[in-house]
């Protein structure tokens, strides 16, 4: 049985606002263990990126506040420790790779010097000489040609990819178990995009690495995960191996993301099963069932009272109340069906 | 992952009939509607410094206004008593010419208040136009214009107020004039800087292909968004106009004796520092009052105006 | 045979010091039928940006000649003329966040092309217009008065369509406008594309750099790579038989919502080589166009 | 000299050496060498004789050159001359020179002499102060180019002694050559380098002290000269002077000791530490030979009206203004020659201060004439250049007209060249201007107005009666008929009123207790060699 | 970037051009002479002096004797200070003026960033407030309020400085200070509001997620960066303050060249006013292409070129 790096126990995130409190994350749940990956996807503003932030104790306070739960690293409690604590974890034992590499590197200093630094500052070698001969390693080692050259390149002289591959370089500094990477390759195109996946794995190969993978691409969610989380509205609506997402969903905002995605074989003739409308607002967040409002599937106690996490295999959980043994049996959407079909076929 | 589920509860059948979306529902984004300007407003007045800004600048306005109409002295009034110090019968004392200050001191904020208001209008006016169509056009217009600004940084400024002096009547025009001549510089220099960041931004290039010329893009994109330097640029031209002021009365450009500005006071005062400091306190501190009241509203309108302050 | 309603020819983008240029667009030439859509794909940098930038006159081009409905673009004399080109042809912006004026409100920025082209002066009917456009793109007329961020991603791409419409165009540059945006939004953005085009008998340039979307909407892919289009042709040709080694590449990078398949892929690296000079676009197929060498189309072949 | 620089203040004052002073401390050699301490208000412009104009430079001159006489108590005393004879007809002064040397080693002669007199009145040096130099025959019509440097009245009789003859007689000739502009430079230096009294290394002086250090706009070091015929009698060592712009800086540096002495031509005492001074009993004033005046402009509709005028004289409340505003013990002036003049001391029977009800009936009168009905109607605008202390009395005198004439007053300030230009072309109505003597001779304060086109009249002025008084004072050999002339002449001034005294200055000063000798004359001129310290 | 510099000068020869001809008009405009005052001169001196100085000549030979003299940098000799060279005057005033306001630039800086710093990261809390308020007195107190404060509490109460004079360091410290507090406000405004900008930015959260201090990441990654719109602020404010400030030199008694800029205009001194504006039209010049010039090297992104329409 592989190691437990991280645990979260109903974390809550909320953040005062003008308009009120914003609920961003409301109870989530998970585990992590040592070498594997877990992808949260989820639309913009399901709280990926909160909860994210959240485990590497970066929300802003104010106007963020830890509104309860846990989260156990290594079995201590990240929720309770100071700040001076957290420095030495941070960037040391968990690192983080953000979204945007265009904005994500200080433009102005060298990217050497932006990966020495980590270097020095968890003394993880001792002289200068020493982390910028690492830092050129590094950068070898995600891939960028010439390191040496490189080493005293400014952020901007490099293509988004390569950035990209620097703040990988950063994160991977410290020999961190774990990795948060929040929507890595969103930004980058689907060439590089699939470069950096590959890097990904290699590191996680080499080093057992612990990963956290946050997207909203389930193309991405199918090639990294072995294990998926899918959030809406500041909750994990489902949660499983990625086959159990991706071949047997239950929650019907997994139907959905699924259906969204244009299926290669089929006529463009039809229009892409969109989810209709937009998130709810998570002030005042809907009584029941968030994705109910949206949800042409949706039952009436979906408006009155919130589901509980459904148990529906040994790996696989979902957050409806169609799980429930009352429930009707409702078959999968058309869409999802023929995509699950064709792809048990084995073919794109 | 911790939950579970297999108790359940006997739930009705009925509540597990499909009822499907809510569409006018999940079309709401937020509950409770805020427009940009309430917002702007709601994060205004929880600026504790910027509320008290404006408490003064109210306070400052209105005493300016009636204070000089309601006492018993004039400001050029000679009270027969000379240099004394603060009293019930003047509260901030009487200068060395035997006047009330605490009416010369309001008399006085009527100019003060009118200068700093004129100077960010003419910060408004010129600078910011002449730096947002600096910016914007770019190329040589751009190095043209700046030279400009440079050149009018440069010339005598002492010699161009002795030529105004000459060739106009003083008071409060000339003054103006004078003010325009070189107030306004710095905010072109920022407004410039600003304005080359936000010309390249997304909707600077939708409103051009949409036919937009130069005035509509300054007008509608640039300005709106460089509000926040704007506004901090404004708040530091200010006093700079407030002290010029008096700079120009004492040459003779504006406001003649016996009525008088704040800063006039101010640097008269200052002559009388130790003998009869009041002279110099009063007027002081509703500068540093009026100008800590304009710095706390600008930069609380500038942080409730940052959208990306705002989430 | 259809009406060309764009045609580009040999179109150069250099910045840069004429010692140093970068060659953003290196002699590109393709033509747009009405009413269809041609999606641009290539990897990012390549110069899909600066070439719809380019078409609509955001740039003075280096060299070459764009056609609208047979006319020079950069051959307007008068204000009128460009006013009337700026109505017919207008652009959707990549990122809705950094394409909408943080300081106006929906109706606004959606009626800014009637302020600048002076159309429905009077209050009423410019209301009843920005009504219907914001209806048009799915959204109320509510949301009139509402500031970009308050705002959900695809909410504020439908205003970036809305505003592309309100001078009624014919010809619409799409800058990437959903790849900023998640799947799920991704796909109602596209549909309300599709819809329109069926519509008003709009034509796309469609620019992306994910295949598959761009597979899905457009009739015609051209392939773009450092400058130059690569690979021209149908859309089901294009993804079903790339031609030319560097699709063939994109293809493969592309991740299926499919687990299994994603552990099975291999992406086909493309190793950068500089196109020969005596390189051009050679017709491989009917329609089907490669940039190469005949050597080297044999040899792809 | 009167060059008050700028706008630079006359308005507090200097003082003047009547009293006695310390000198007949007997020489001691010093067992420490003594320094003084003080400051300037300004950077000397040019301490050059034949080019000085201003008090600073002048000062400078007065200490480090030394001209045929010197002025003592008041009284011409002989200094570089050792004796002096005048002809009977008073027009041929004969001086024999002692044997004194230039600080670079050569001898004091009567040709230095005669050679920078005539370098003073040759045009092609432009020498501003020049004029002072017309008693001498034939010196007028050189300087302004009708004449011959050939035909001056100046003659080198011997090494050692000079001889001068002048136009006419005139009673202060003697005093004329304690001036800074009839003191002598070296004539070989003048001749091999035009600028040598830019620096402090170049200047070749023959006074008491040499200057040793010269930071432009810093400080000035003076070292007693050891060349000097009187060293024996020179006891400061050194004397630091600063250049110090600001009065509150001074008198800062006085409070904090670190200068020994502030007034009159050493810089200049703040308005503002009057009342502590006067309080603590450690303000020192003397008379000085200066007035501060409204002029009218008698050109102007309104000002020309000679009724008006003596209203408006009459009804500035002097004492008051002294009292409040200017504080430094000024006397009102109630006549146009000051006290510190000889002869002059009671003059003041012309009109009395504040006398509103003389006023009243006079600008009744005069409004009658000028067709005005009440005196509100009456609007007179008064200038001055810019300057805190012209604008207080200013304003003082403005609240005096409009609450007792109940006339409307503007106030008008300009930049001080601008305002100079305004004067001279008669563009004003009312304006201050001060005069201070560069002799101490009634003549100086009365000259300017002998007719409207003299350059220094400014009022457009000018009276028969008068120009005749004056031009025969000038004759006048007899020093009494000569004072009554022009009293006469003060008399008729009076009547029409062309300009309103305001007051007489006085030389302030302080300075620390064991300072002694240093005492301002009536030019506001402080020899340096006459001052000790006791500490 | 050598064809852009060469550029630039040339602008900076048209920009002299400019300058120097307005300010010949100006000066010829303004009513007064350098040779007036309450002492009338004798017409026949005043002809004299006039010719002395080329006051006689037809405006346009003054003019071509100014520009060519302007760029030949020999103005020729002080109307007012006689026998001295205008020369003379700026190379022994400016080295003054420089060291004053060197040191006065080095604590304007120093101070008005770290206020500026403090109100950003203590954005709206008590910190903040009181840094705001100091930059507002600074900004409120013009600096010869506070010159007299300055000299009133330490020379004369407590005696650590004195009072005035140019000898030595420890003369230097108060009349920096008072040319230094105004502006470090004003650095202190823009800092602030340039490091709020930044707080928000991606890199500082990666460089808080690497483990960073908040105290390190401002100085190691943000404040560069936020400096950028600062640096346009003090291109021409350095080239102000070197110069001299007139009311402080006067204060201090400092023997800087900052008073000419004001005597020489009440003086009439043509030369020197003609060579005063000249010198200081160069340096703002300069310290503006300098700016330019620096920008590049702060902020590696830019690189000068030739303009281009975006
Ligand atoms: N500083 C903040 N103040 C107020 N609300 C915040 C703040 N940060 C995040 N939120 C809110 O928390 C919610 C979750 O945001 P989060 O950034 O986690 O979304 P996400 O899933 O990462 O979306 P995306 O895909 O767009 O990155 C959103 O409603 C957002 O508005
Ligand atoms: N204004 C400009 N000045 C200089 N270089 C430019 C300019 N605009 C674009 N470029 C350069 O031209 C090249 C093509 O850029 P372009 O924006 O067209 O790429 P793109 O294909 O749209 O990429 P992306 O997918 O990232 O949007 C890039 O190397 C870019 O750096
Ligand atoms: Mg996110
Ligand atoms: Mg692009």
């Amino acid at each position: 049985m592989k190691k437990k790096l991280l645990d979260v126990n109903d974390l809550h995130v909320h953040f005062k606002t003008y308009a009120g409190i914003v609920q961003a994350v409301r109870g989530v749940n998970f585990e992590l263990y040592e070498g594997e990956t877990l992808a949260i996807v989820g639309e913009s503003g399901s709280g990926k990126s909160v909860t994210s932030n959240a485990l590497m104790k970066l929300i802003p306070q104010p106007p963020g506040i830890y509104a309860g739960g846990e989260i156990l690293f290594g079995g201590k409690d990240l929720i309770q420790l100071s700040e001076k604590e957290m420095l030495a974890i941070r960037g040391n034992e968990m690192a983080m790779i953000f979204q945007d590499p265009m904005t994500a590197l200080n433009p102005t200093m060298r990217i050497g010097k932006q990966i020495t630094e980590v270097l020095l500052k968890h003394k993880k070698v001792t002289s200068k000489e020493a982390a910028k001969s690492r830092a050129i390693e590094l950068l070898d080692q995600v891939g960028i040609p010439f390191p040496e050259k490189r080493y005293k390149a400014y952020p901007h002289e490099l293509s988004g990819g390569m950035r990209q591959r620097v703040v990988i370089a950063v994160a991977l500094a410290a020999d961190p178990k774990l990795l948060i990477a929040d929507e890595p390759t969103t930004a980058l195109d689907v060439t590089i995009q699939a470069q950096i996946l590959e890097l990904m794995k290699e590191i996680q190969k080499s080093s057992n690495t612990s990963i956290i993978f946050i997207t909203h691409d389930l193309g991405v969610v199918a090639n990294v995960a072995d294990r998926v989380a899918v959030m809406y509205a500041g909750q994990i609506v489902e949660y499983g191996t990625v086959e159990d997402i991706f071949y047997d969903p239950k929650h019907p905002y997994t139907w959905g993301l699924l259906g969204s995605m244009p299926d290669l074989n089929n006529s463009s003739d039809e229009l892409l099963r969109a989810i209709p409308g937009s998130p709810p607002n998570l002030i005042n967040p809907p009584i029941g069932c968030a994705f109910a409002p949206r949800n042409e599937l949706a039952l009436a106690i979906d408006f009155e009272e919130e589901p509980p996490m459904f148990q529906v295999s040994g790996t696989h959980f979902a957050k409806t109340w169609l799980q429930h043994p009352d429930a009707p049996e409702i078959p999968l959407p058309e869409v999802v069906a023929r995509r699950i079909a064709s792809s048990r076929g084995g073919e794109a | 992952m911790t939950t579970n589920n297999n108790n359940f509860d006997h739930i009705a059948p009925e509540r597990f009939k499909i009822v499907g979306a809510r569409t006018s529902d999940a079309d709401t984004l937020n509950k409770k509607q805020i427009s940009f300007w309430q917002e702007v407003m709601y994060r205004f007045s929880h600026n504790k410094l910027a509320i008290i800004g404006l408490i003064i600048l109210a306070f400052v306005t209105i005493m300016a206004i009636f204070a000089p109409m309601l006492s018993t002295w004039s400001y050029e009034e000679n009270t027969g008593l000379y240099n004394t110090a603060p009293s019930a019968a003047h509260w901030f004392g009487t200068d060395d010419l035997a006047r009330d200050l605490f009416v010369r001191v309001w008399q006085g904020a009527r100019i003060s208040l009118f200068i700093g208001l004129a100077a960010a209008v003419i910060d408004l006016i010129i600078g910011v136009l002449w730096g947002s169509i600096s910016g914007l056009i770019g190329g040589r217009i751009d190095n043209i214009m700046m030279r400009i600004v440079d050149v009018l940084t440069a010339i005598p400024y002492i010699l161009v107020v002795i030529i105004l002096l000459v060739v106009m009547e003083k008071g409060l025009v000339p003054m103006i004039i004078a003010l325009s001549i070189t107030g306004w510089v710095n905010m072109a220099r920022i407004v410039r800087a600003e304005v080359l960041s936000i010309k390249n931004r997304e909707y600077v290039l939708a409103a051009q292909t949409l036919g937009a010329n130069t005035w509509h893009l300054i007008k509608r994109h640039l300005i709106p968004n460089a509000m926040g330097v704007i506004l901090v640029t404004m708040t530091l031209t200010i006093p700079s106009a407030i002290f010029t002021e008096s700079f120009l009365s004492y040459i003779g450009l504006g406001v003649q004796q016996p009525m008088s500005s704040w800063g006039t006071m101010a640097s008269e005062g200052n002559k009388a520092i130790q003998s009869a400091p009041w002279r110099l306190i009063f007027p002081a501190v509703f500068i540093s009052l009026t100008i800590f009241a304009f710095n706390a509203v600008g930069d609380g309108l500038r942080d409730a105006l940052d959208p990306k302050l705002r989430k | 045979m259809r009406k060309k309603i764009l045609e580009v020819k040999n179109l150069k983008q250099h910045f840069g010091t004429v010692k140093e240029p970068i060659k953003a667009v290196d002699g590109i030439s393709f033509e747009i039928f009405e009413g269809e859509t041609l999606g641009l794909v290539g990897e990012s940098g390549c110069g899909k940006s600066t070439t719809g930038r380019s078409i609509i006159r955001l740039y003075d081009i280096t060299d070459g000649e764009i056609l609208f409905n047979g006319k020079n673009v950069n051959s307007y004399s008068s204000r009128k003329e460009s006013m009337q080109f700026n109505r017919e042809m207008q652009m959707i912006f990549q990122d809705p966040y950094a394409s909408l004026n943080p300081r106006m409100t929906a109706g606004e920025i959606i009626a800014e092309g009637f302020d600048i082209h002076g159309l429905y002066k009077s209050k009423k009917e410019r209301q009843q217009k920005i009504g219907e456009l914001l209806e048009s793109v799915g959204l109320n007329r509510e949301h009139a008065n509402r500031y970009a961020h308050e705002f959900s991603g695809g909410q504020r791409q439908r205003i970036g369509i809305a505003r592309a419409l309100s001078l009624n165009p014919s010809f619409i540059i799409a800058d990437e406008p959903i790849s900023a945006l998640d799947v799920s939004i991704q796909a109602q953005v596209v549909n309300l594309l599709k819809q329109l085009q069926k519509e008003r008998g709009l034509t796309y340039l469609f620019i992306a750099h994910d295949l598959s979307m761009v597979k899905y909407i457009s009739d015609r892919i051209a392939v773009m790579y450092r400058g130059k289009i690569l690979e021209l042709g149908l859309a089901d040709e294009i993804y079903n038989n790339p031609i030319h080694p560097y699709t063939k590449s994109l293809l493969s990078a592309v991740p299926q919502p499919n687990p299994e398949y994603e552990r099975k892929r291999v992406r086909i690296p493309y190793k950068h080589e500089e196109a020969p000079t005596n390189a051009e676009l050679l017709e491989a197929r009917p329609g089907h166009f490669v940039f190469a060498t005949k050597e080297q189309l044999r040899k792809w072949l | 000299a009167c060059g008050s620089d700028d706008s630079k203040e006359e308005v507090d004052t200097s003082s003047e050496g009547t009293t006695d002073t310390g000198t007949e401390s007997t020489t001691e050699p010093a067992s420490e060498p003594k320094e003084l301490n003080l400051v300037f208000g300004s950077e000397p412009p040019s301490i050059h004789p034949g080019l000085a104009t201003d008090t600073t430079s002048s000062t400078m001159i007065q200490n480090i050159f030394e001209g045929l006489m010197t002025m003592e108590n008041g009284e011409a005393k002989e200094a570089a001359a050792e004796s002096y004879e005048i002809s009977d007809d008073l027009l041929t002064y004969t001086f024999k020179l002692r044997d004194a040397k230039w600080t670079n080693g050569d001898p004091v002669t009567a040709e230095d002499f005669a050679y920078s007199w005539k370098w003073v009145l040759d045009p092609a040096n432009a020498s501003e102060y020049a004029s002072i130099l017309y008693p001498i025959k034939g010196a007028e019509a050189f300087n302004t180019g009708s004449g011959s440097g050939d035909d001056l009245g100046i003659k080198v009789v011997d090494e050692k002694t000079i001889e001068v003859t002048l136009e006419v007689p005139t009673p202060y000739f003697l005093e004329l050559t304690a001036f800074k502009t009839m003191y002598p430079f070296h004539k070989g230096t003048q001749e091999a380098n035009a600028n040598w009294f830019a620096e402090a290394d170049s200047i070749v002086s023959n006074g008491p002290y040499t200057l040793t250090e010269w930071v432009h706009n810093g400080n000035l070091v003076l070292t007693k000269s050891d060349s000097y015929w009187d060293a024996a009698n020179v006891k400061i060592d050194t004397v630091n002077i600063s250049i110090v712009e600001s009065e509150s800086s001074q008198m800062a540096m006085y409070d904090a000791d670190e200068i020994d002495f502030l007034g009159t031509n050493f810089g200049s005492i703040s308005l503002e530490a009057l009342d502590r001074l006067k309080a603590d009993g450690t303000l020192n004033v003397e008379p000085y030979s200066g007035i501060y005046n409204y002029k009218f402009n008698t050109t102007d509709k309104v000002m020309s009206n000679a009724n008006i005028r003596k209203a408006l004289a009459l009804s500035i409340d002097r004492a008051g203004l002294i009292k409040n505003i200017t504080k430094g013990e000024q006397e009102p002036a109630l006549g146009m020659v000051p006290n510190a003049v000889g002869g002059f001391g009671d003059d003041s029977g012309y009109f009395k201060d504040a006398d509103y009800e003389g006023a009243k009936k006079f600008l009744e009168a005069g409004l009658k004439e000028l067709g005005l009905a009440s005196p509100a109607d009456l609007e007179i605008t008064v200038s001055y250049n810019t300057s805190e202390a012209h604008a207080a009395i200013a304003q003082f005198i403005q609240q005096g007209w409009a609450s007792q004439l109940g006339i409307n007053v503007k106030l008008d300030n300009a930049e001080w060249q601008v305002y100079l230009d305004k004067l001279s072309n008669l563009d004003y109505q009312v304006g201050r201007l001060g005069w201070i003597a560069d002799y101490n001779d009634a003549y100086t304060f009365l000259e300017m107005y002998n007719t409207a086109s003299n350059g220094n009249n400014d009022t457009g002025w000018e009276n028969a009666d008068y120009t005749a008084l004056l031009k025969q004072s000038v004759i006048e050999a007899d020093p009494a008929k000569r004072t009554a002339i022009l009293l006469e002449a003060e008399a008729i001034m009076m009547d029409e009123m062309p300009v309103a005294p305001i007051y007489f200055y006085t030389n302030l000063y302080i300075n620390k207790d064991f300072v002694t000798g240093m005492v301002p004359d009536a030019l506001g001129n402080i020899s340096l060699k006459n001052v000790d310290i006791n500490k | 970037m050598l064809n852009y510099i060469l550029k630039r000068i040339l602008y900076i020869f048209v920009a002299l051009f400019v300058i120097i001809s307005a300010t010949f008009f100006l000066m010829k405009l303004a009513p007064g002479s350098p040779f007036a005052s309450e002492r009338q001169l004798p017409p026949a001196i005043e002809q004299q002096l006039n010719e002395k100085y080329g006051l006689n000549n037809p405006w346009y030979i003054q003019y071509k004797d100014y520009l060519v003299s302007s760029f030949t940098f020999d103005f020729g000799e002080s109307m007012k200070y006689k026998g001295r060279s205008v020369n003379d005057m700026i190379s022994e005033g400016f080295p003054v003026s420089l060291v004053l306001g060197i040191e006065a630039m080095i604590l304007a800086i120093g101070f008005g960033i770290l206020l500026g710093v403090i109100s950003a990261l203590y954005h709206n809390k008590f910190p903040d407030y009181v840094s705001t308020v100091i930059a507002v007195l600074g900004i409120s107190v013009p600096s010869f309020i506070l010159a007299g404060l300055l000299q009133l509490f330490f020379s004369l109460k407590l005696g650590w400085f004195p009072v005035t004079g140019w000898k030595g360091f420890i003369y230097t410290v108060l009349p920096a200070t008072a040319i230094a507090l105004t502006h470090a406000g004003f650095i202190a405004k823009l800092t602030r509001s340039s490091m709020l900008e930044q707080n928000n930015s991606e890199y500082v959260k990666l460089a808080r997620a690497k483990g960073i201090g908040k105290w390190s990441v401002v100085f190691k990654h943000s404040l560069r960066n936020a400096l950028l719109p600062v640096v346009t602020y003090l291109g021409p404010l350095t080239a102000g303050v070197v110069t001299g400030s007139f009311i402080i030199e006067q204060i201090f008694a400092v023997p800087g060249i900052g008073r000419h800029f004001v005597q020489s205009i009440t003086n009439r001194d043509y030369t020197t006013i003609m060579g005063v504006t000249v010198f200081y039209s160069i340096i703002l010049l300069l310290a503006v292409l300098i700016v330019d010039i620096l920008y590049q090297f702060i902020d590696p992104r830019i690189k000068l070129k030739g303009a281009k329409k975006s």
